[in-house]
């Protein structure tokens, strides 16, 4: 008796976990993106060594790909998917690109690609905007 | 007959016609030289607040609730205990013939 | 003089030991989401642990027993059972989250993953109890532990706002995020009332063979070891609100935590930060290792003694060589510490009333403690705060799991 | 004096101040109409798995045989030898010879003697 209680109770809760919304995955996307920014200015002043910088750097742009999947899966119907993808893809692109620039101490090239991922962050942001807007 | 007294503990007990007493909660012994005899069993909730020795924490509660005998507390002499099946006690007398402890 | 000393190094140990895996990753995570609106969290965490690191060294020091030994004298095996299993599923939970602080920290000091470093550091911790004395343990770890200070200067050196900062520490509810928030919040509650500290702490008494001419110098020592202690876990929470929080970040890995202190202090603070976690959770997974052995150990009436040879109390150190064994297990499988911190500490805040209520039971017990028992002030402190935390708990953690 | 606030769960020592474990029970002995007397003092984990549940004794009943010291009775100890009862009870034994540290000599033995630094558990 005691057993099927529990039972029951669990499927109830495991029905009751519904998958992130499509507002807080941009959020984690935004959070991914804030934390290279954060973690390159860090590199370029010389604060963090660089094989944490690099690790943090291959992390974010994982994590930011697993999020676009599950995002992109089922896109949100409130912006144009094609140029969620599209940023997206191309953010966590630069990611992995800096974080190669990071192996070849190459500072004055991560500056760069530092300032465009900054723009990268904006743009998210402004899509994040809208579907937080019209939800 | 022997029986273990931590699983005679929270046991409920009968009166002699069958009517609920309340559980067992302590043993009151007396030591002589190098025996420990059982003089009573008490029986009730109120046993049970004093084996736990928190009167001092339930007395505040009772005098807000303006109840002054909310709980029971029996205390059967051994000689009124027919214990011959230990999971089923009962007394020898009737419930209304106990005496309160306190 | 030597009252002086006793009560100097008393504080100090307090707050050196304050911080751990714990209280840095829920009070950074509450910073970087919330600002500075989570600090009340802290505060009445904090004075509910100063009421109850004061009555286990009270307890211990006149009646001279533990709160394990008592929990076990007054409540009988059957309950005691509960709570044993209770505490250890818990503490077990926040050991294997400490020991993956150590292996965090050296991860990011060195690159090398923290699956790597579990049984490396399992193994010191275990040695370190092996051949460590209690002394050794509650006050060189300590010492090495005021090195998390510097959260509280990194705090001050980025010109915090003094009047939200004092606007946070009155409760507040949340608009937007109702369910991250009460989480958080529970999570903190966790992480600052710890039970483990309360048996090590009176275990600690009646190692150093405390009297009742100790019951003013422990009133100190907890008033200003907790308080300053509090202040550091406040530290982290203002840094993390001041630095993390502008750049968007919502705390979910420790590779984001560690970034915490590098605009306030640019030259150290990222060495800085790995350092302290890794002293601040090497003492905390010390202690914790103890006190579960202390809790089996006088609940079962076995010898018991940090500074005996091993084969002296046999069962005492056999019991946390395997809790310490088998908490490398998880991290071996990679686990992900931070996960399992917040969650253990939602759970200690969740099982409170398991360990908080026989123990209010016990400070009011004129047989133990006869005119030095608890007086209504502290009843009602520890009272209220044990149900705000499992009121709290009771309602945000299934919200925590429905949300995903 | 009552039995189960005074008495059942208190630390026991030995004639040497040695902890020898918890009461973990108390076996009275009834007779048809002499006064109930506490005979003996229950110690190990039989008798408090027992206050749990049969299931949890006959379990750990099967896994002792396995592992651990060979005993196959409760260690019961006459109420005779108590000295005196108070913030723990002092018995007129010596634990060793009652069997109530069999487990605390076993793993000293099998399991901590054998890491290096472990001691031996004999010395004095």
């Amino acid at each position: 008796m005691r057993t099927k209680r529990l039972l029951v109770l669990s499927l109830i809760l495991a029905a009751g976990c519904k998958p992130p919304t499509p507002a807080e995955q941009m959020d984690s996307v935004l959070s991914w993106i804030g934390t290279a920014g954060m973690a390159g200015d860090a590199w370029l002043r010389h604060t963090t060594p660089d094989t944490y910088t690099r690790q943090t750097f291959e992390l974010s742009s994982k994590t930011l790909g697993q999020i676009s999947k599950d995002l992109l899966e089922s896109p949100p119907t409130m912006v144009d998917p094609a140029a969620l993808d599209r940023v997206l893809s191309e953010t966590s692109k630069r990611i992995t690109r800096m974080a190669a620039l990071i192996g070849a101490k190459n500072a004055p090239d991560f500056a760069r690609q530092l300032d465009s991922l900054r723009n990268d962050q904006k743009t998210v942001k402004a899509l994040a905007d809208s579907i937080e807007a019209k939800q | 007959m022997e029986i273990n007294i931590e699983q005679l503990l929270g046991t409920k007990v009968c009166d002699i016609d069958g009517n609920d007493v309340g559980r067992i909660e302590e043993f009151r012994v007396e030591r002589d030289g190098k025996s420990c005899l059982v003089d009573a069993y008490l029986i009730g909730a109120s046993a049970l607040i004093q084996r736990l020795s928190a009167w001092t924490l339930v007395r505040p509660i009772e005098r807000f609730l303006n109840a002054r005998k909310i709980y029971t507390i029996y205390r059967v002499p051994w000689q009124d205990m027919d214990l011959t099946d230990p999971r089923h006690p009962r007394l020898r007398v009737r419930k209304r013939d106990l005496r309160h402890a306190k | 003089m030597k009252k002086f000393l006793q009560i100097a190094l008393g504080i100090v140990t307090s707050v050196g030991g304050f911080l751990e895996i714990g209280s840095v990753a829920t009070a950074a995570q509450a910073g970087a989401s919330f600002g500075y609106k989570l600090l009340w969290a802290i505060f009445i965490g904090t004075i509910c642990l100063i009421f109850l690191v004061e009555m286990s060294g009270r307890f211990s020091a006149v009646s001279k027993h533990t709160i394990v030994d008592a929990m076990r004298e007054r409540f009988g095996f059957p309950f005691f059972s509960i709570v044993l299993l209770g505490m250890v599923l818990v503490a077990f939970m926040v050991l294997v989250a400490e020991l993956g602080g150590i292996g965090l920290s050296l991860q990011i000091l060195t690159g090398i993953g923290f699956p790597w470093w579990a049984i490396p550091v399992s193994f010191v911790v275990w040695l370190l109890m092996w051949k460590g004395t209690f002394g050794l343990i509650e006050n060189g770890v300590s010492l090495l532990g005021l090195v998390t200070i510097c959260f509280v200067v990194a705090a001050v050196k980025l010109n915090p706002d003094w009047h939200g900062a004092a606007r946070g520490l009155l409760p507040s509810l949340e608009g937007d995020q109702k369910a991250k928030y009460g989480f958080i919040a529970v999570s903190i509650l966790g992480a600052t009332i710890s039970p483990y500290l309360m048996y090590f702490y009176s275990s600690g008494a009646i190692e150093d063979e405390w009297d009742v001419s100790y019951i003013p110098i422990n009133r100190i020592i907890a008033v200003f070891g907790m308080s300053f202690g509090g202040v550091l876990s406040m530290g982290v929470l203002v840094t993390s609100a001041l630095a993390i929080q502008p750049n968007g970040i919502d705390i979910d890995k420790f590779e984001q935590v560690a970034l915490l202190m590098t605009t306030a202090l640019p030259r150290w603070g990222f060495y800085l930060f790995a350092v302290s976690m890794l002293v601040a959770c090497l003492g905390a997974a010390l202690e914790i290792s103890l006190a579960i052995s202390y809790f089996f150990a006088q609940g079962f009436g076995w010898n018991w003694s940090e500074s005996l040879t091993p084969s002296k109390d046999a069962r005492f150190c056999f019991t946390y060589t395997v809790i310490i064994l088998v908490a490398a297990i998880p991290l071996l499988l990679h686990a992900d510490p931070i996960k399992v911190t917040m969650i253990s500490m939602a759970l200690t805040a969740a099982t409170l009333p398991l360990a908080i209520v026989p123990f209010l039971f016990l400070m009011n017990d004129p047989i133990y403690l006869g005119e030095h028992r608890n007086g209504w002030i502290s009843n009602s402190v520890v009272g209220i705060v044990i149900l705000i935390s499992f009121v709290l708990a009771v309602i945000s953690i299934p919200l925590q799991i429905i949300g995903g | 004096m009552d039995l189960v606030r005074d008495v059942l769960d208190k630390r026991l020592m030995d004639r040497e101040d040695c902890e020898m474990g918890r009461v973990d029970g108390l076996v009275m002995r009834i007779g048809e109409n002499s006064q109930p007397r506490i005979t003996h003092i229950e110690i190990g984990g039989r008798t408090l798995w027992m206050r749990l549940h049969p299931g949890i004794a006959k379990l750990a009943a099967t896994l002792a045989r396995r592992w651990g010291p060979k005993r196959t009775t409760t260690v019961r100890i006459p109420w005779s030898h108590v000295v005196a009862t108070g913030k723990e009870l002092k018995l007129d034994v010596e634990a060793r010879e009652t069997g109530a540290i069999d487990w605390e000599i076993w793993i000293a033995r099998h399991i901590i003697e054998r890491i290096p630094g472990g001691g031996h558990e004999e010395e004095e």
